[in-house]
């Protein structure tokens, strides 16, 4: 078990975004979340990440429960996440982005960093070779030294991911990772997605693109109004009746955007 | 990467040497021969640092104007030929520091004039004090200061000899008994001057019924002279610049405060009846400068001054035109432009006449002069009796 | 004394009230502290003697001058100093700080080399009508400054709740681009509030050149320091917690004159600006906000 | 020859330089992690009265006040930025400029201390102390044709240099480290830094405190170079000038805090008119930088082009390490 949720509440100042809302992840899942706009997916990743946090209910990682531990915490612990609104560090490189990724699997302290310690400098090197095998996975090593923010839509996205790997993460959290991408572009995020769950990386994965989600995942959850409506594999979504007539018509209209 | 680091930043360092010449030009193109020959007139050239630029550059000014007027007197007599070099210190510690330093290092200056404020002169002092040149402020009044070394010499009367002077003059008038104390304490000059207050009051036993202070930029004095109202005291010693001392005393005034005001030298100015108006009767302040003395040399510096500046000269204008004066004086004993040799008759001054009356040195480099204790009255400065 | 000192310290706190009115519209509507208002604030109480004292002109005129410079004052800064930042990609939430605080340095050294560094007396009949009641005091200026800032903080409340470029402005307040989207027009908004807020700090500087007869180019960084304590006090865009703010500040520091040591009296302010913000960044009436900044 | 170079006025204009240089690199070093701070005149006064009063009353040696100085100022930013690190952007600037304030308001009236406005006279002067150690030992300036003054300051401008040169290598190179693009990254996006699993209260806190270190260390400096301090040299302009010398110079890189302390100490120095307008220009100075050039006049790409320029000289690159330029 990677990742259990049980029954996670979160109330903004009364409304309430997410209601009892439990769900597991296994080991080596690619796990999706799908729901209409404002179902409160993203607000999961923001519980899951502890950017807030849950009204009532408990999150375990790896049978530790991790409620409540600083944001930085838990990616130490082994999750770590990309955005919906891409939020690189848009004036740093290519390579820096990721660098900044493996941060916390760092530890040179202020004096071994300026005096160049031996251990620094094995340190930093293991991090460069690292980063750049990364973002050879992802397809950007020749833009190594490009400033961030003067890459594609679909590179940003990818870049996102190779600084999220960079964590070394054992949950790595996609918030609509296709969103605006075109097919060819899509279809090299499946291989790229499928590459990371080869490396033993967990995927929990938030996305609008139906096809794209059932081909992908092996298990969905689907959120309603902050409630889960049904779970289960692709196929048994798909004849979900619930989910058919809650979901159909944003469905549609998710597929023409 | 480091090596352009520290390239660029020897790059930087060429720039900024490069800078530093271009300022320095200039300042050592000084006639060659002006040391002082065998015959004729003693000729040197003496350093000013003075508060020309910035919101005191009014005290700089009439500094800078007294030097000048005497300067042109003293070099028509013929015994010494004096050439001024004034450097601005923008009334800035470090600025003043700098300028001096490039005043002592032009070995052609025979000693210093300035600075103005007794902040400058606390830094500047010592470094005069090590180099072997004299220094002598004429507006730095704080305590302590000719005691810096034995370079260090000042002719502006400090406030523990003006006001003891006043005060004991206000005592006998006014039959004073309780005093109140009102000073700006984020200032040197200020602070300074409540210290002798304190410690005069203490002295002859007046009952001190409170201690109040003010800050700079502040408008709104009612809270602290409410109380003072309230603790009714015979006398209120107010250690303040004109400045802020004006509005007080309005401030009070207004408030139905009529008590006699005592303030220290900053307090002295024509500027108080211009800012407070009739308010600024009953203002007692103890000053070696009176412009109404009836004196021939008093008037005709007066005359003199306000034909060449258009206004008329304040104590800072007194005290410059003195002090250049007492340099002249020096050179012409020492007889040749030399530090030591200036220092060593500076210190020897006795009983020179000038138009603030007569003035001499203790043993320290201070002032030995009594001061007029005048008062403010139907809006005119008048000799308080 | 205690009612007497009572008076005092209304009357300062009218002041700084007014002060406050314009740091806390310009930031409500923009999010930007304007460093600038205080120098605004002292070129406002320069045009006062300037009018009155220099050329004779009454009382009124004096207003209106002061005023006209001032909104002047607030159209340029808007043009020079803030519109430039507007909008621009990579500029810093802090951009805005650092350019009204060039904008008052500006200003400062400005009225030094027009005005002098030195006190100019504020010479008003005016200033002197009085009452008395019992022992104490009372001048007619302190209660005109007591009601103006309570009429001014009536007003902007108001104003900004019904009327239609009340809501305008706030619904620029609320997201610049869908105000825009909204048919509002932001720029004019904009001008118009930094506009509005500085002819009140251009107000503010006649008042306290009639209450204390003194004006000085350094009272306007005192002023715009205490202000700035006052909108933190009661919170940031807050128009009657300014006002709460700003008479509080007023009574205690006069307070701690009258009762403790003076020394300590600007220390009021600055103490009470970190202890708000560190325990109560919302302000001692200001509701909580998820999400600060950015 | 070599007295007839080191004018001393040179040598003080080009001390104040190296004091500025360290006080404009503590304001780089806190805006590195995006947090402005306007309280640097208040770790400046913090560091000098700190070592002044210990040089004073304890006779410690100069290094020992000094040093002491600039740990009491980290210890006080610390303590200030714990709890101001819950502020954002311009509430942290507010904060840090009450902070300074009520540190100079201390010192005016904490009298029996700092004897308030008066000022602490007679602080033991760097270069005097050390001139009397070099006679002490034997050694007259005059043996190398220097007087007093040219020596005391040559000397001191010496210490400056190396202590500059030292903290610039320190910063470049914590730059360039794990340390450096942590700062940067909470710069850009503190939530997002976060979430990469940053420890933002450590790296804000980190930067802050550094950066009231260096101000306290250039307090130190300044006062046993003046020889007298008073609260007055700590107030609000203060800040302000400093943070001028960053926001100019361009506060991305910390050269560019090099530059801007150099050029602006020595813009008055040069033209001597300038000096009446000091202050409206440094206005003017925010205002444009702002509105045309928020990173001031040296940043990245700038430095690039010098680094191309100066590699294409030089040919080889003589370094082994394969991540020099990241």
């Amino acid at each position: 078990m990677v990742l259990e949720l049980t029954k996670i509440t979160k109330n903004f100042g009364g409304i309430s975004a997410l209601t009892d809302v439990s769900f597991k992840i296994e080991q080596g899942q690619i796990f999706g979340l799908i729901g209409p706009n404002g179902a409160g997916k993203t607000t999961m990743f923001n519980i899951i990440t502890n950017m807030f946090l849950p009204t009532s209910g408990e999150i375990s990682f790896l049978g530790e429960n991790i409620s409540g531990i600083k944001p930085h915490k838990i990616t130490e612990k082994g999750i770590c996440r990309t955005f919906q609104n891409i939020r690189l560090f848009s004036q740093m490189s290519v390579l820096e982005n990721v660098l900044v990724g493996g941060h916390c699997r760092s530890k040179s302290g202020v004096l071994h960093s300026v005096f160049r310690t031996k251990k620094q400098c094995n340190e930093e090197n293991e991090m460069h070779a690292k980063s750049l095998e990364l973002l050879e996975l992802v397809g950007l090593a020749d833009y190594r030294d490009t400033i961030a923010e003067n890459l594609s839509y679909g590179q940003q996205r990818r870049l996102e991911i190779a600084r999220a790997l960079a964590s070394n993460p054992k949950l790595l959290l996609l918030d609509e990772p296709a969103a605006g991408m075109n097919e060819s572009e899509t279809d090299d995020l499946f291989d790229l997605i499928k590459k990371v769950q080869k490396r033993g990386v967990t995927v929990l994965l938030i996305e609008h693109d139906m096809p794209f989600v059932m081909k992908l995942c092996d298990r969905i959850a689907v959120l309603n109004f902050g409630k889960k409506l049904a779970e289960g594999t692709p196929e048994e979504i798909q004849n979900n009746q619930a989910v058919i007539e809650a979901y159909l018509g944003s469905e549609e209209e998710d597929q023409i955007a | 990467m480091r090596r352009v680091i520290k390239k660029s930043y020897l790059v930087i360092t060429a720039l900024m040497l490069v800078l530093l010449a271009a300022c320095g030009e200039g300042s050592g193109s000084g006639s060659a021969d002006s040391k002082g020959s065998s015959d004729g007139p003693v000729s040197a050239k003496i350093g000013v640092i003075s508060y020309l630029t910035g919101p005191g550059a009014a005290y700089g000014e009439a500094i800078t104007n007294g030097f000048n007027l005497a300067l042109e007197e003293v070099n028509e007599k013929g015994d010494v030929n004096i050439e001024l070099v004034v450097e601005d210190s923008a009334g800035k510690q470090e600025q003043a520091l700098t300028v001096s330093q490039k005043l002592m290092s032009d070995d052609e200056i025979v000693a210093i004039l300035g600075p103005t404020l007794s902040t400058e002169m606390n830094v500047v002092a010592p470094e005069a004090d090590i180099n072997g040149i004299s220094i002598l402020g004429t507006s730095t009044t704080a305590a302590g200061i000719p005691q810096i070394g034995d370079y260090v010499f000042r002719n502006s009367i400090p406030e523990s000899l003006a006001i003891p002077a006043a005060l004991e003059k206000a005592v006998a008038a006014y039959d004073v008994k309780k005093v109140a104390i009102l000073y700006g304490n984020d200032d040197l000059f200020t602070q300074s001057g409540f210290d002798t207050m304190k410690k005069v009051a203490e002295d002859m036993n007046l009952e001190i019924v409170t201690i109040e202070t003010f800050q700079k930029g502040q408008s709104d004095y009612n809270a602290q002279l409410t109380k003072i109202k309230d603790l009714q005291p015979d006398l209120i010693l107010a250690s303040a610049l004109y400045n802020e001392g004006a509005v007080i005393m309005g401030q009070a005034r207004k408030m139905g405060i009529d008590t006699p005001f005592l303030g220290g030298n900053g307090f002295n100015s024509p500027k108080v009846i211009e800012i407070a108006g009739e308010a600024a009767d009953g203002l007692i302040v103890a000053t070696p400068w009176f412009a109404e003395k009836e004196n021939s040399k008093v008037q005709a510096f007066v005359e003199k001054y306000k034909a060449k500046y258009g206004m008329a000269p304040d104590q800072f204008a007194a005290q410059a035109y003195d002090a250049l004066y007492i340099y002249a004086e020096a050179l012409k004993n020492a007889g040749e432009a030399d530090r030591d040799a200036f220092r060593d008759s500076l210190a020897e001054i006795k009983g020179l006449e000038g138009i603030l009356g007569e003035f001499s040195f203790d043993k320290d480099g201070d002032v030995i002069m009594d001061p007029t204790v005048l008062i403010i009255k139907d809006g005119k400065f008048q000799i308080f009796e | 004394m205690l009612i007497e000192q009572l008076i005092n310290g209304i009357t300062l706190g009218s002041i700084y009230a007014i002060v406050a009115l314009g740091f806390t519209l310009v930031f409500g509507v923009l999010g930007i502290i304007n460093m600038a208002h205080g120098e605004i604030f002292m070129i406002g109480a320069f045009i006062g003697v300037v009018t009155t004292s220099v050329l004779g002109l009454p009382l009124w005129i004096a207003f209106i001058a002061a005023i006209g410079v001032t909104a002047a004052l607030g159209y340029l800064l808007e043009r020079i100093a803030l519109r430039p930042l507007r909008g621009k990609q990579g500029v810093s939430h802090l951009a805005p700080l650092i350019s009204t605080i060039g904008v008052s340095i500006i200003l400062e050294n400005l009225s030094h080399h027009l005005f002098g560094a030195g006190n100019q007396p504020f010479r008003n009949a005016f200033a002197d009508i009085q009452f008395q009641i019992g022992s104490i005091t009372v001048y007619l200026v302190q209660i005109l400054i007591f009601v103006i800032s309570i009429a001014l903080m009536l007003t902007l409340s108001f104003w900004l709740s019904k009327t239609k470029a009340g809501k305008a402005l706030r619904a620029t307040a609320e997201n610049l681009e869908t105000a825009s989207l909204l048919g509002v027009n932001t720029k004019r908004t904009i001008t118009t509030t930094v506009i509005i807020a500085s002819a009140m700090g251009g107000i503010a500087g006649i008042l306290v050149g009639m209450a204390f007869n003194s004006v000085n180019p350094q009272m306007g960084l005192s002023m715009g320091l205490k202000g700035l304590a006052i909108i933190i006090l009661g919170g940031m865009g807050n128009v009657k917690g300014a006002m709460a703010g700003g008479l509080l500040l007023g009574v205690a520091e006069t307070g701690i004159v009258a009762y403790g040591d003076s020394g300590y009296r600007d220390a009021v302010a600055f103490i009470t600006i970190i202890f708000i913000l560190l325990l109560r960044p919302q302000g001692l009436f200001g509701k909580k906000t998820a999400e600060a900044g950015r | 020859m070599l007295g007839e170079i080191l004018n001393p006025y040179y040598l003080q204009v080009a001390a104040f330089i190296m004091i500025n240089i360290i006080l404009a690199i503590s304001i780089y070093i806190t805006l590195s992690s995006g947090q402005l701070s306007l309280g640097s005149a208040g770790f400046m006064g913090i560091g000098a009265y700190t070592s002044a009063l210990l040089t004073i009353h304890f006779e410690l040696p100069i290094i020992v006040g000094i040093l002491a100085g600039a740990v009491v100022a980290g210890i006080i930013g610390i303590l200030i930025g714990i709890p101001a690190l819950r502020l954002q952007g311009v509430y942290l600037a507010i904060a840090t400029l009450g902070f300074g304030e009520v540190v100079r308001i201390i010192f005016v009236n904490w009298e029996s201390v700092t004897r308030g406005s008066i000022g602490l006279s007679g602080i033991p002067h760097m270069g005097r102390e050390l001139l009397r150690f070099f006679k002490d030992i034997g050694f007259d300036p005059d043996m190398i044709g220097l007087k007093n003054n040219q020596f005391i300051y040559l000397l001191v401008l010496l210490i400056l240099v190396l202590i500059n040169i030292i903290l610039i290598w320190f910063f470049t190179r914590q730059n360039k480290s794990r340390i450096g693009r942590a700062f940067a990254a909470i710069k850009m996006d503190e939530k997002a830094a976060e979430a990469m699993g940053l420890n933002i209260t450590y790296y804000k806190v980190l930067s802050f405190a550094q950066g009231a270190v260096l101000a306290g260390f250039a307090g130190a400096l300044y006062a046993h170079v003046l020889a007298y301090i008073s609260p007055a040299d700590f107030a609000y302009h203060r800040a302000i000038e400093i943070l001028i010398f960053s926001v100019f110079g361009g506060s991305e890189v910390i050269l560019g805090a090099v530059f801007g302390a150099t050029f602006l100490t020595l813009l008055p120095e040069a033209l001597r008119f300038i000096s009446e307008y000091r202050y409206m220009i440094y206005g003017a100075i925010l205002v444009l930088m702002m509105a045309f050039r928020p990173q001031g006049i040296i940043d990245a790409s700038v430095l690039n082009w010098f680094k191309k320029n100066l590699k294409s000289k030089r040919g080889t690159n003589h370094g082994t390490r394969i991540n020099k330029n990241n």
